[in-house]
């Protein structure tokens, strides 16, 4: 068996009343694309959000690596390679896409606490990001200002951001959301070509994109992770079909 | 995906942009006026440049908090009070021959102006790494309301501590002392802010375009993008308060200089307000902007009051003239909105 | 005729958006604009409800020019937005966001409350702790809780589960079964062209094509919409 | 010390705190519900005090400056709000900050100009002079028990106000997002010109109450709005009940810790010196307080969106 | 010609003190028809650094022989140290700080209203011919507010029932109020210059507490006796000066005030008549260019003062008789009478720390 990249063990989140995390454990191995689905206000961007670092669980733990990050920082797990999207695009917007990726390899590369070098000249830093810029389909937009940039591209910048962490694992919630069908399928195959690379934990309400891409998938429903299969065993099960698929498995 | 009217930009951009061309004019002026003042003998002009200058170094130093790493400091008279009172006291002691502390070791004052302008920004430092430690927590408005909160502290301390004077503040009655050149001199002393003005906008420059600056600038724009780069906001956004307090603190040492004179009023909101008008006056985050902020405050308050005694109702016009119809100050006025690449 | 845009333009700044579009909506009618990503659906919807100001062409709702009129105004006379990302009020509660804009009319929280049980459960819950699919049924509520002529929809089903996605769908038919008159864009074909009695599409900021879904050729689709 | 003197001063705390609620009141309802930093509230206060002073004296009645004061000091704001203000909700704080301090200028050298640069009579009515005894508390100014409930009043309608009423519920949603409020249909543009005269009434008010206590001069505003904006940062912005928590905590902790900072002092040094450091320490301590809470809750004790 | 450049407050709070100083000033030149006089004003806005800037364009831009008008002790120190070092003369209407009537005097600078501790020193012993045992002493805390204590308890024999210091700017004192009421008190002795001085005596008659009041004359002077009102009644204040003395000269400038300005003057406009006549007097002896000279005649104060006697001692403060006045209702106008000798021929407590002669 392969050491899991990431691993969740026990999670329990609750907002007052309203239990958003119950008990839920999981893990991503290697090359693998686990997708994370569920209905509306199951509670995945909130588990997302415990793994990121953003919302802090009640209980249980998360491994990075093998190692126990539950108790860092948003920044110090993300530097130790958990690279993320939003569900809402969160970029700096007065600046360029390139900028905005040049920030994650510069962190990747070190300290930010680097005052006399000017990134304007820093000809390797730029590069680099325009590369990263160049592999989600962004070639020739990298001087544009994101806020002048449409809703899907967006979400291409905010991909090659994580990317530029060299992340051991990315973290993506509803990567889809808001691209036109041309958009999800180059997505799609970009997502395909990094598996091998970076495993990733998929959250999307696009089955189409989800049915191919997956090795696995987790159905998380009011909180609880209820089923955990392939494709197929998903697909087949009565009780996803009723909670979350309707009609169209 | 979008068609323009028109042709953007010719494709052979001029080297020059206009933004460049009147930071250009702008420090000629002031540099080339009191110079003129001074061969007729009118010390009075080199002062008031003097006095621009210094401010215009304090505007600087607020604009990179601000700016650059989005912290609506409303506390910033803190730092340039600061900066005045050490001129002040270390020249008191100087003068009365007294030792600062004298336990556990002995610090004696001193009318030498570059230990002076190390000792205050270093105090400057220390006391914005205290504030900076506490305010930044918050954010927003709160932030602006915690940093005037421990400003008026400061301020209510310097009141109250007859030690220094209290309200009726400190004398210094001989300008401290740089080495090689004659501080008393006007225009001398001129020159030496001109040239601390240009020193703190060539670091802020600088700062803005490393490493640091990219990560201080999007902690402004948008926090949650740094830290998911992995970049701790707290760290970088303490560094950048730091600094801005250590530029706007030598500031404040100048002015004492320059005033022979330190008092509370060195620390009072409305001296915070102040530079904070020099900042957005001459409009947010451009690198000269508090240049032609300040200047334009001075020369606003000097001239009106010279026509009127009503004239805070004219200066109260003009500035709301100024935030009404010229967004981004007068900087974004001329030169249009700030680019960043 | 309900809504009528002729030769709509507008910009951005000094970008211009819109090249050129038309537009018209017969009552009870439900039209759906087509596009692909950033071709100006949202800026027209936008420039209708008269949050961007057009620089040139007429729109008219109701036999009325929306023309310079303000965008409260427009409302009033009976569109209804659901707009892109939702925007519902995050420091207001569910109910809040429902009662804050409500008009008299046919529709009222019971009704809306029956539409999506989910918002009933959480009615006291501030919006900006829903989830997405929770916020769009809020979003989609409080414009039918303002009783509109004219619905507008724009990207309704994005973000949403399957589930929701179909109920959501099975929503808007019954809204177009009782008379009432919608403007839509979607990214689902699938379930969108069988519901339209027309269809516009946009292509850089023009309206390129308009006439019945059913008559959309495989080669325009491609060329189009990119299918 | 007296157990009744220590409970009269807690009720002195109280009546100060509530004098500085009156002023908070309509600062954080601009602040809060608009988003908008206003300097000049201060400026709003000094108007209802001017019109109520100079009405009473025409008119020799209390109350009808009162509502002079009231009255005047709402249109002054709606006047702003038009000409001025309006054009500041989608600007940074930084423009606010900077639009309203030239309003301060403005108002007081406009002040100035109107009534001089002397300050004016404006003293209660004689119906609320003289002294009553309250339990514990032998004579207690009645005025002053009477701001103390008109400031609970107010607190008690805004509050009804804001979070009860559909005008309060559209308010705040405009505070979130204007542009979608307005495309329901709601014209948020006379909204907020109501809502900022609203809270420039209040500051009227407070001045009017006020003034009469203390002296109505030029620049009377700007230590109150100081206070002020203190008040409803530490009780959370736009938060009624905030700002209501926030004054009486800094009414008491200023009271009392000027009364017995001194007093605890004299345990440990001369009585000179007690007296100076303990009257330099209390002034700094509301500041302190602010610093400590925000430090520990940094969106103040009742923040209103979460 | 002599240039004289006044430097005072003609704009926010405390205004009313500047623009009496000038109109007092301004009078006194107009009655004496000086034609060789060119008066510069300016407006300090209450701003030590604003005061210093405008020092700095009279002596170096406008090359004034004489600067005066400030109010307020910690503009005089910004301004006053380096100008009189520099040559340029000072003559001060009204601020009267210790330090430059001690230590930093200087021959330059002259003082024709007092020291700041005079009116203080005054009321203390005014305290004890009025027979006050226990009295209750309160100012603000900051500079002068703790030297106006000390200058009264210097005269003051009686036992103290109370000192308090208060927040400088405070503007409710039912705390305070409700201190003086417990302490037992028989008098209560204050120094709240300004609107903290109306708050105060206004919630002071609200308060039913009716322990006799004095003060100096600040918060009773003719700018603001009005806004206090009816509960400024029957207080004792100490001032040099008080519209009601006799002589020709006061009765000339009270006359020639209310006629010029349509108001009755303050202390604050008989400090700046004084000023200018003590200028216009040495004018007549001696040649301003002449500096030792002019520094001569001045020193001789050779005028007409309205308070009538008055001398310069070795530190260039005066040395005079300091009255008790009371508030009293005139034609139905709020005003000050002179009830008393506080104190005669009273000299400043740092004059012996001055090393002039
Ligand atoms: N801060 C909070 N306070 C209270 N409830 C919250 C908070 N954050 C989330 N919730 C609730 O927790 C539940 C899970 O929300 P979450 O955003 O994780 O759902 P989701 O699975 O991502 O849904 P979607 O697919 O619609 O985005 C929702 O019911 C939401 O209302
Ligand atoms: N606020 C804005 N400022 C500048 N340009 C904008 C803005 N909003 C949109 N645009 C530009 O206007 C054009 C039309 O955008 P619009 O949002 O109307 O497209 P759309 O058809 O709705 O796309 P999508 O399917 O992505 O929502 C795009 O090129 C976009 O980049
Ligand atoms: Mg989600
Ligand atoms: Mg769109």
């Amino acid at each position: 068996m392969t050491k899991p990249v990431l691993e969740v063990k026990g999670l329990h989140k609750s907002f007052g009343a309203l239990q958003a995390t119950k008990n839920v454990s999981l893990d991503l191995k290697p090359n693998e694309i686990h997708a994370l689905i569920g209905p509306n206000g199951a509670g995945k961007s909130t588990l997302i959000g415990q793994i990121a670092g953003w919302i802090t669980p009640d209980s249980g733990s998360i491994y990075l690596d093998g190692e126990d990050v539950t108790s860092e920082t948003v920044a110090s797990r993300s530097r130790k390679g958990l690279g993320r999207s939003f569900q809402v695009s969160s970029l700096a917007m007065e600046v360029s896409a390139r900028r905005n990726v040049m920030l994650s390899v510069q962190a990747s590369q070190g300290s930010s606490f680097r005052f006399w070098k000017q990134t304007k000249s820093d000809e390797e830093l730029r590069e680099t990001a325009r590369n990263w810029l160049r592999k989600v389909g962004l070639s020739g937009r990298e001087d544009i200002a994101v806020s002048e940039l449409s809703h899907g591209e967006r979400r291409q910048v905010e991909v090659a951001c994580a990317l530029a962490l060299a992340p051991k694992a990315l973290l993506l919630d509803e990567p889809m959301a808001g691209l036109g069908p041309t958009g999800s399928i180059q997505l799609t195959e970009f997502l395909e070509e990094i598996r091998p690379e970076i495993p990733i934990l998929l959250i999307e309400h696009d089955m189409d994109a989800v049915f191919r891409l997956a090795d696995r998938i987790t159905v998380l429903v009011g909180g609880a992770a209820i089923l955990s299969g392939s494709v197929d065993e998903i697909r087949a099960s009565a009780l996803v079909r009723e909670a979350y698929l309707g009609e169209e498995a | 995906m979008q068609r323009t009217d028109t042709a953007p930009k010719p494709v052979s951009m001029p080297k020059l942009s206009r933004e460049t061309i009147v930071n250009i004019a702008v420090m000629a002026i002031l540099l080339a006026l009191p110079l003129w003042a001074s061969s007729i003998g009118e010390d009075y002009y080199v002062n008031l440049a003097s006095l621009i200058t210094i401010f215009a170094i304090a505007g600087v130093g607020l604009n990179f908090a601000i700016g650059q790493g989005g912290m609506v400091s409303f506390g910033h008279a803190a730092f340039f009070g600061i900066g005045g009172y050490t001129t002040g006291i270390a020249a008191f002691h100087s003068f009365e021959e007294t030792l600062f502390v004298a336990m556990p070791f002995a610090i004696s004052g001193t009318n030498q102006m570059l230990i002076i302008w190390i000792v205050a920004m270093v105090i400057c430092g220390i006391a914005a790494l205290a504030i900076g430690a506490i305010s930044l927590r918050t954010e927003g408005v709160y932030f602006i309301m915690i940093t005037l909160a421990f400003a008026q502290m400061i301020y209510y301390f310097a009141i109250s501590w007859p030690t220094y004077g209290g309200e009726d503040g400190l004398s210094i009655y001989l300008r401290n002392q740089l080495p090689m050149v004659d501080a008393e001199s006007a225009l001398t002393f001129f020159l030496v802010c001109f040239i601390l003005l240009l020193g703190a906008i060539f670091v802020s420059a600088r700062l803005s375009g490393s490493r640091f600056g990219a990560a201080l600038g999007t902690a402004r724009m948008n926090e949650t993008r740094l830290a998911t780069s992995g970049i701790d906001p707290f760290p970088i956004k303490l560094t950048g308060f730091v600094i801005s307090a250590m530029i706007t603190g030598l500031a404040g040492a100048l002015f004492a200089e320059l005033n022979g004179f330190v008092g509370p009023s060195m620390l009072s909101w409305h001296r915070s307000g102040e530079i904070m008008v020099f900042v957005i006056l001459g409009g947010v985050g451009r690198l000269y902007g508090p240049v032609i902020g300040a200047a334009l405050f001075v020369l606003l308050e000097t001239y009106i009051g010279e026509w009127t005694q009503h004239w805070q109702l004219l200066l109260g016009l003009a500035l709301l003239g100024v935030v009404l119809f010229a967004r981004g100050g007068v900087m974004g006025m001329i030169a249009g909105r700030a680019r960043h690449d | 005729m309900l809504l009528e845009v002729k030769g709509l333009e507008a910009h951005y700044g000094a970008a211009q958006a819109l090249f050129g579009v038309n537009l018209s909506i017969n009552e009870g009618e439900m039209v759906a604009m087509l596009g692909r990503n950033g071709m100006g659906k949202s800026t027209t919807i936008s420039s209708i409800c008269q949050m961007v100001t057009p620089t040139k062409g007429t729109i008219e709702f109701c036999g009325q020019s929306l023309n310079r009129m303000s965008s409260h105004k427009a409302a009033r006379l009976g569109l209804g937005l659901v707009p892109e990302g939702r925007r519902c009020f995050p420091n207001l509660s569910v109910l809040e966001n429902l009662s804050a804009a409500a008009r008299k009319g046919a529709w009222t929280l019971d009704r809306v409350y029956d539409l999506f049980p989910r918002l009933k459960e959480r009615k006291s819950q501030s919006a900006n702790t829903l989830s997405g699919g929770e916020q769009q049924m809020l979003a989609i509520s409080r414009a039918l809780m303002t009783n509109p002529k004219l619905l507008i929809l724009d990207e309704a089903t994005e973000g949403l589960a399957p589930v929701v996605r179909g109920e959501i769908w099975q929503a808007i038919a019954r809204l177009k079964k009782e008379g009432l008159s919608i403007l839509i864009v979607d990214k689902t074909l699938k379930e969108l062209l069988p519901l339209a009695d027309q269809a516009v599409i946009l292509e850089k900021g023009e309206s390129v094509w308009a006439g019945r879904p059913d008559t959309l050729t495989e080669e325009m689709k491609d060329r189009y919409l990119g299918l | 010390m007296t157990a009744a003197l220590i409970f009269e001063q807690v009720l002195n705390g109280l009546q100060f705190g509530l004098t500085l609620f009156l002023m908070a009141a309509g600062l954080t309802l601009v602040f809060g519900v608009m988003g908008l930093i206003n300097l000049a509230h201060g400026s709003l206060y000094m108007v209802g005090a001017f019109c109520c002073a100079w009405i009473t004296q025409q008119t020799g009645s209390f109350w009808l400056g009162l509502g002079g004061g009231v009255l005047g000091a709402a249109a002054a704001g709606a006047l702003i709000e038009m000409l001025v203000i309006r054009r500041l909700y989608d600007r940074d704080h930084l423009d606010q900050v900077l639009a309203t301090f030239a309003l301060i200028l403005i108002f007081s050298e406009g002040t100035r100009m109107v009534f001089g640069s002397m300050p004016l009579y404006l003293n209660i009515p004689a119906a609320l002079g003289g002294t009553m005894a309250l339990p514990g508390v032998e004579a207690y100014p009645v005025y002053r028990l009477f701001i103390i409930l008109a400031a609970l009043a107010v607190a008690m309608l805004l509050y009804l106000l804001i979070s009860k009423t559909r005008l309060g519920m559209r308010i705040r949603a405009g505070e979130s997002d204007r542009e979608m409020i307005a495309a329901l249909g709601v014209d948020i543009k006379t909204l907020y010109t109501i809502v900022f005269a609203l809270g420039a009434a209040i500051a009227g008010l407070s001045g009017a109450l006020v003034g009469a206590l203390r002296s109505v001069q030029v620049g009377m505003g700007e230590p109150v709005l100081i206070l002020a904006f203190v008040v409803i940062v530490i009780g959370g912005i736009g938060s009624i009940k905030g700002a209501l928590i926030g004054s009486i905590l800094i009414g008491l902790v200023d009271t009392l810790g000027r009364i017995f900072i001194p007093v605890i002092l004299k345990f440990f040094m001369e009585n000179a010196s007690a007296n100076s450091i303990g009257a330099a320490l209390s002034s700094m301590l509301i500041y302190l307080m602010m610093a400590g809470i925000l430090a520990v809750k940094p969106k103040g004790l009742f923040n209103a969106t979460n | 010609e002599v240039k004289i450049g006044m430097i005072t407050t003609l704009s926010g709070g405390g205004s009313t003190l500047g623009i009496d100083v000038r109109d007092g000033f301004e009078l006194a030149l107009k009655q004496a028809g000086a034609s060789d006089v060119k008066l510069l004003v300016e407006d300090d806005a209450r701003k030590p650094d604003v005061a210093k800037k405008l020092a700095d364009k009279f002596i170096q831009k406008d090359k004034v022989d004489i600067l005066t008008g400030i109010i307020w002790s910690n503009l005089a120190m910004a301004v006053v140290p380096a100008a009189t070092r520099k040559g340029t003369l000072y003559i001060s209407p009204n601020a009267g700080p210790s330090a430059l009537a001690g230590k930093a005097c200087h021959e330059n600078y002259f003082n024709v209203a007092w020291q700041n501790d005079n009116l203080h020193e005054a009321m203390g012993s005014h305290a004890n011919k009025a027979d006050y045992k226990k009295t209750f002493i309160l100012a603000p805390n900051y500079p002068a507010g703790t030297d106006a204590l000390k200058g009264f308890k210097r005269m003051y024999k009686g036992e103290l029932a109370g000192e308090l210091f208060t927040k400088l700017g405070q503007d409710d004192y039912a705390a305070e109020i409700a201190q003086i009421r417990a302490s037992g008190a028989d008098s209560v002795f204050f120094f709240l210059p300004g609107g903290m001085g109306i708050a105060f005596m206004k919630q002071y008659a609200q308060s039913g507490v009716d322990v006799p009041v004095m003060g100096p004359a600040f918060s009773f002077s003719q700018d603001i006796l009005p806004a206090i009102g009816d509960a400024a009644l029957g207080v004792a204040n100490s001032s040099q000066w008080g519209k009601d003395i006799e002589s020709e000269v006061n009765a000339k400038f009270v006359k020639g005030f209310k006629e010029a300005y349509g108001r009755l003057p303050s202390l604050y406009a008989s400090q700046g008549y004084d000023a200018a006549n003590l200028i216009l007097s040495a004018m007549e002896k001696a040649d301003v260019s002449d500096k030792d000279d002019f520094r001569a005649a001045l020193k001789e104060a050779d005028f007409a003062s309205v308070r009538g006697d008055f001398k310069f001692g070795n530190n260039n403060h005066p040395i005079q008789d300091i009255y008790v006045r009371e508030v009293v209702k005139e034609d139905g106008q709020i005003t000050n009478k002179i009830v008393g000798v506080a104190i005669k021929g009273h000299q400043d407590a740092y004059a012996s720390k001055c090393r002039m002669k």
